[in-house]
């Protein structure tokens, strides 16, 4: 049954991500991008990782949705013909997929008991954790204690990124004067 | 969408339910799943949809720039403290134990503690960033 | 007293640089100080002629090579050259540069110190690094001067002058220094050399190739294109790439390369250094055929140096005490005929603002002076008997005899006809024939004026010409001096 | 506090950042991250000190032990490291006050401290961290906050270089956590000492070598090592000059730092060299970039640009030593990773006291500097000298280490290509160095000596290009120390 599921998820997936690539309308991307991270939610949470598919859901459809309008509302709806055919980025996304395909063939079984992440540091957060740290949700318990200093990394990255919109977008206000854009871009930039 | 009556109402009648459930799966991080960071998203989309609806000035007046912007910064500065407080207690870095005589409560106060971090960068930076596209916008059309 | 030969000049330097405003206490500075340093220079050939090595250690930049100074006869050899010559080109620059109105004087003043502050190093390298750390000096600081006017032409030049010397020293001179510290474990300059036994077969040869072209100073052809182009410089400055510091801290590192890092057994063992000879032949030949062909003074006296630095190669080449003798000493007498001719031509510059030999028919009358210190300087490059060009010469033929190659004594033979050939016509011209102008029938027009270059010019001129007369006593000196290093060789 | 040293090394830029982002005042943000970037340097040196002392120093953080938790591990290596950034922030912070004025809306500069610290941050932690995934956290900060910084460059040139970084910095992170990902599916385990540990079962899977593959297709991507250097020249070239001072001595640095670390900790060398042969990939690669950036840096006419190419070469110079598969050239690798920094560190400062002052970096501007700006041109001189690596500087002793190292191994090809590629560098060096001292000044007089505040610490990495270069005892053994860790495996 899961199995069934799992691959109804997956073929959704690839043709919500072959659409992506193909749609040339911006707005239609933003939906398919949201469509795309509730698959992918509800694939984690068949896959039990019900922590993860709760931060895609949240992020990847929900807030990622509204910032991406709000991008569209700035830069127009069409995205423009890309000038050159993709053949080389083809040729590594085809390299990279082929060769990901390749590693996993050694890959241990997806759900094996035996798997070495199952075991190695995995016991020990789930024999001691409730003993070393006393809350139920073992997830939260890795995520903000044994590997908390990780997740204060995670928050640098995000503060990272708003420090980086913030330069980026704030107070750079539009002059009604003629756009130096364009015309002298050469001798501006020197 | 300011002048329709029926989004207007629905959006007042979600927006607690939505603030609601974010402190839910924040406080509820330590049972099952969430923490912090999706309480912060779900937080921010609640002011989001509250701008798209009473329009970004409205919302602004009672969340203003600036405190999402302190949000964002004092978020981490919350998480690291928390680090500072252990060491100076003698522990090493994060090292919860320090907070509480007993470890299990130690752990317990930390988590919480730098759970409430996270919740407060990520709210004030998806404020932001939500503010700075939205505000432009507005600009320039 | 090593390191304070290479404080010195550059105290000197200081010094200058901070008296730029006033030219004569500036002056006066750089004269001082060339002074006090060939006075030290002096202590040191004591110490060293009675046995001593001094040496001092500056510096330790890579674990196992340092920078090292060290007096032994060869580098004291030169560093005496150097020195005095200093002295007496400083005087001759004070003349031309004034008399000239040359602009950046103090430029000039400061870089020569730097110059010779780096010539001293090359002398009194200890290792091969340190050699190859100053001879790289020498290269930039006199860069500035090579290029002194500044013109696109100059410019020109100097891309020319750094391009051959930097890139020589670096692809080739640094790839022998980093083999031989990878095969020998060391760096350091010593008594019969640091590779024999290392390096075996083809290896030898190939690396001594490397090392003779890699010091690019040397001006072994084909890589002499830098010193004709090197011309648009001042003419003190020729002087200082041509006798005093440049062409001759060249020579002397392949002299110390084959005595201290090879050593004349092992290479005389190996024969490494037979295809050499040949190529330091050729180049004799071919400077000097080349030489005749030019009508610029300058430009024909470059070419003579190029032919003229090959003896110190050729000596060096043939592996033995009298060849390396004969080179060492080499250095010292050509530097003093050739010093005498570029101070002549610089004269003739000044006073008469004339370049072209076809230019100086009857020269000698107006410049008297200057066309007989010519004639001498010309006579001692020939090497006439007794003048000092004769000593060195003579123990090259010696050595080349020595080793049994006829042919290239008879090459020494033709290149001293060349010599004669495209030296001697010009202070004959200047003498025997008419100036320009006057017409062939025409008497003595009564008072030919004297024309002579500034006092400072002639005075120095003058001292070099007699140098090359005194230098008959010395150079017989020169080789005693020589005589220990080659001596322990057991050559 | 001295227990605390590793995790300090991150905590104080860590800490200063949000702080910088709540100040108002442009002038107390400047003074703030200077003091910061000082405190990481004061911590990096004692760390160096006491991995000298004691050997390997290690802090579990949150009190959980390796490798249940995540360790700080420094070794001499990353001790190393963490020096060269240290050095470079609090050379670089100072200049940053001076010319970020110039170049950054006053408003904004408090947020661009922040960037900056942050970015400091990221390198190092990637550099202290013992843990793969806290690498991937902290190269997440470091390159976010660097798009940001190349993209505060004036122009819109600079928002597409800071956008293509952007892209090709993603994909090659993508990579990097494929990669750990991967190594975490066949051990469980995420400690690269305990990696080291348990790797060597698993040395024979497919998934293994296709990790190792992602790993380092990411990090080259991150390094810039030819062809995956794109991203760049442009980003270097239209940067603010003192995120290029900055990113230039610093992030490629880290990076190259990433793969040792990879490849020769958790892999060793044994199977790096052995089984995927990674002398042979990457050498053909290394040369390459040498000969054909070289040549290229001499083409181009904007002088940042110039440099920045420069950059690509001397990356593949480091590579190149990795190559060597042995002590001496690991230790020029690591020795250039220091040499290299301070010398373009003073070339690309000497740059921005030039575009401070005439707001250009075109090879024409700079005719007669030489005479206008003597000091600032003669910074460029030093530091152009060591990157043709002339006795006495800096590029000289890692080039020497180059050479000999290739010649141990009898690649005399590779000795020959790295003294050609020194004349090329000559050649472009030259260009700039003829054109502000043998041409006459045309300009309208705006180029005047730059500030104290910018000079002053552009002396400080141009002197210190010749200090270490006359003085190089040190540093040599250091570097040597630390190659000879990298190629026993883990550090004991």
């Amino acid at each position: 049954m899961i199995n069934v599921v799992g691959i109804v998820l997956f073929t959704l997936l690839g043709a919500t991500a072959l659409a992506l690539v193909r749609v040339r309308n911006l707005f239609a991307v933003v939906m398919l991008a949201g469509v795309y991270s509730l698959l992918s939610a509800g694939l984690f949470t068949v896959m039990d990782a019900v922590d993860v598919a709760f931060t895609e859901a949240a992020v990847g459809a929900g807030i990622s949705t509204v910032l991406f309008l709000g991008a569209l509302a700035l830069v127009g709806h069409r995205e423009a013909r890309p000038g050159h055919r993709p053949i080389l980025p083809l040729v590594v996304v085809a390299v990279t997929g082929a060769t990901l395909v390749y590693g996993t063939m050694d890959l241990p079984g997806f759900g094996d008991p035996a798997n070495p992440v199952h075991h190695h540091v995995a016991d020990h957060y789930l024999e001691e954790s409730s003993r070393e740290i006393g809350i139920p949700n073992v997830v939260t318990s890795v995520l903000a204690s044994y590997r908390g200093y990780d997740t204060m990394g995670e928050t640098t990255v995000v503060f990272a990124a708003a420090v980086g919109v913030m330069l980026l977008l704030a107070g750079r206000r539009r002059t009604p004067a003629p756009e130096p854009d364009e015309a002298p871009a050469g001798a501006a930039d020197r | 969408m300011r002048d329709d009556f029926i989004v207007r109402v629905g959006a007042r009648i979600v927006t607690p339910f939505i603030v609601t459930f974010a402190l839910y799966v924040h406080f509820h991080g330590d049972f099952g799943p969430g923490g912090g960071f999706q309480a912060g998203v779900i937080l921010a989309a609640a002011f989001a949809l509250l701008a798209l609806v009473y329009g970004l000035e409205a919302v602004q007046r009672v969340l203003p720039p600036w405190f999402a912007r302190a949000c964002a910064a004092l978020g981490v500065l919350i998480f690291a403290g928390v680090g500072v407080v252990t060491m100076l207690l003698g522990h090493n870095y994060l090292g919860y134990n320090a907070l509480a005589h007993d470890p299990k409560h130690g752990q317990h106060y930390g988590i919480l503690l730098v759970e409430f971090g996270v919740l407060v960068t990520v709210f004030g930076v998806m404020t932001m960033v939500f503010y700075l596209f939205a505000g432009r916008a507005g600009r320039d059309e | 007293m090593l390191g304070l030969s290479l404080a010195l000049p550059v105290a000197g330097a200081v010094s200058i640089a901070l008296l730029r405003r006033s030219p004569n206490a500036r002056e006066a500075a750089s004269l001082l100080t060339a002074g006090a340093l060939f006075a030290i220079v002096l202590r040191i050939y004591a110490s060293v002629s009675g046995g001593g090595r001094p040496s001092l250690a500056l510096a330790e930049p890579i674990p196992g090579i340092s920078v090292t100074l060290e007096a032994e006869p060869l580098g004291v050899l030169f560093a005496l050259v150097a020195s005095f010559l200093w002295i007496v080109t400083t005087m001759y620059s004070i003349g031309y540069m004034r008399g000239n109105r040359e602009s950046n004087q103090t430029r000039y003043y400061l870089f020569f110190a730097f110059a010779i502050a780096s010539a001293m190093g090359v002398a009194f390298a200890g290792n091969l690094f340190t050699l190859f750390v100053f001879y790289e000096l020498l290269s930039l600081t006199t860069f500035p001067l090579v290029t002194h006017a500044g013109t696109a032409k100059a410019r020109r030049a100097g891309r020319v002058y750094l391009g051959i010397l930097l890139t020589t020293s670096i692809a080739f001179l640094l790839l022998a220094i980093v083999w031989t510290y990878a095969v020998a474990g060391t760096l350091d300059f010593r008594q019969g050399g640091i590779l024999a036994g290392e390096v075996a077969g083809a290896a030898v040869p190939v690396l001594l190739g490397l090392y003779v072209f890699g010091i690019g100073k040397a001006a072994v052809m084909p890589l002499h294109r830098w010193l004709p182009a090197a011309m648009v410089a001042p003419t003190p400055v020729s002087a200082l790439l041509h006798a005093v510091a440049v062409v001759k801290a060249g020579v002397f590192a392949v002299l110390k390369v084959t005595v201290y890092v090879f050593g004349i057994d092992f290479l005389a063992e190996a024969g490494a250094s037979a295809w050499l000879t040949w190529v330091a032949a050729a180049t004799i030949i071919l400077g000097s055929l080349v030489a005749l062909t030019k009508d610029n003074l300058k430009a024909r006296l470059a070419y003579s140096t190029v032919s003229q630095l090959s003896y110190v190669v050729l000596g060096a080449m043939l592996a033995s005490t009298l060849g390396v003798g004969g080179g060492g000493a080499h250095i010292v007498t050509h530097a003093f005929g050739k010093i005498t001719l570029f101070f002549c031509a610089g004269a003739i510059y000044v006073a008469a603002h004339k370049t072209e030999v076809s230019q100086m028919r009857g020269l000698g009358r107006t410049m008297p002076v200057t066309m007989a210190a010519f004639l001498i300087g010309a006579l001692s490059v020939v090497g006439v008997p007794p003048l000092a060009g004769s000593v060195s010469k003579w123990y090259l033929l010696g050595a080349t005899l020595d080793s049994g190659q006829i042919a290239l004594a008879a090459v020494l033979v033709v290149s001293t006809l060349l010599n004669v050939a495209y030296l001697l016509p010009i202070p004959i011209l200047a003498f025997l024939s008419k100036p320009e102008g006057e017409t062939a029938g025409g008497g003595p027009q009564g008072g030919t004026v004297l024309n002579e270059a500034p006092a400072w010019c002639l005075i120095a001129l003058s001292f070099v010409a007699l140098g090359c007369i005194a230098l008959i006593f010395w150079a017989d000196r020169a080789f005693q001096l020589l005589q220990p290093i080659a001596a322990a060789a057991g050559g | 506090m001295s227990d605390h040293l590793p995790v300090l090394q991150v905590l104080a830029p860590l800490l200063a950042a949000p702080v910088c982002a709540l100040l108002r005042s442009a002038r107390a943000a400047g003074a703030l991250a200077v003091l910061a970037s000082w405190a990481t340097l004061a911590v990096a040196l004692a760390l160096l000190g006491e991995v000298r002392a004691v050997g390997v120093v290690s802090y579990a953080i949150g009190d959980w032990v390796p490798p249940i938790g995540i360790e700080y591990r420094v070794d001499m290596v990353n001790a190393w490291v963490l020096v060269i950034v240290g050095t470079i922030a609090s050379v670089v912070s100072p200049y940053m006050i001076a010319s970020v004025s110039s170049e950054v809306e006053r408003r904004r500069i408090p947020l661009f401290y922040a960037a900056y610290l942050l970015c400091l941050t990221g390198l190092l932690g990637i550099a202290v961290t013992g843990d793969v995934f806290n690498v991937f956290v902290f190269l997440e900060i470091s390159s976010l906050s660097a798009y940001a910084l190349i993209a505060m460059g004036t122009g819109r040139r600079a928002l597409t270089a800071a956008f293509r970084y952007l892209v090709m910095g993603s994909v090659g992170a993508t990579f990097i956590v494929i990669g750990i990902g991967l190594l975490y599916v066949m051990t469980g385990s995420l400690n690269m000492a305990d990696l080291a540990v348990l790797l060597p079962e698993v040395w024979d899977s497919r998934t293994v070598k296709v990790a190792y593959g992602f790993l380092g297709v990411g990090c080259c991507l991150k390094l810039a090592l030819f062809p995956l250097h794109l991203w760049l020249p442009n980003a270097y070239a239209f940067a603010p000059s003192a995120v290029t001072a900055f990113l230039a001595s610093t992030a490629t640095k880290v990076a190259v730092y990433m793969l040792l670390r990879f490849f020769l900790t958790i892999f060793g060398a044994p199977f790096s060299f052995g089984t995927m042969a990674l002398d042979r990939v990457l050498l053909p690669l290394a040369l390459v970039a040498i000969a054909s950036m070289s040549m290229v840096a001499v083409l181009q006419v904007d002088v940042k640009r110039l440099l920045a190419y420069s950059s690509v070469a001397q990356i593949g110079y480091v590579v190149l030593g990795l190559s060597l598969a042995s002590v001496t050239g690991l230790t020029a690798t690591l020795l250039h990773l220091f040499n290299h920094a301070l010398m373009k560190g003073a070339l690309f400062m000497a740059m921005g006291c030039v575009v401070y002052r005439i707001g250009s970096a075109h090879i024409d501007a700079m005719a007669g500097l030489g005479r206008r700006m003597p000091w600032t041109m003669a910074a460029f001189l030093v530091g152009g000298l060591s990157l043709v690596g002339v006795p006495l500087t800096v590029g000289f002793v890692s080039k020497w280490y180059l050479i000999l190292g290739a010649i141990e191994r009898g690649w005399w090809p590779v000795a020959v290509v790295v003294l050609l590629a020194s004349l090329l560098a000559l050649v472009y060096v030259w260009r700039v160095v003829e054109t502000a001292y043998m041409r006459p000044y045309e300009g309208d007089g705006r180029a005047v000596e730059a500030p104290p505040g910018l000079l002053l610490p552009t002396w400080v990495l141009a002197a210190a290009s010749i200090y270490f270069g006359v003085f190089a005892k040190s540093t040599v053994a250091t570097a040597e120390q630390a190659a000879r860790v990298l190629m026993s495996g883990v550090g004991s």
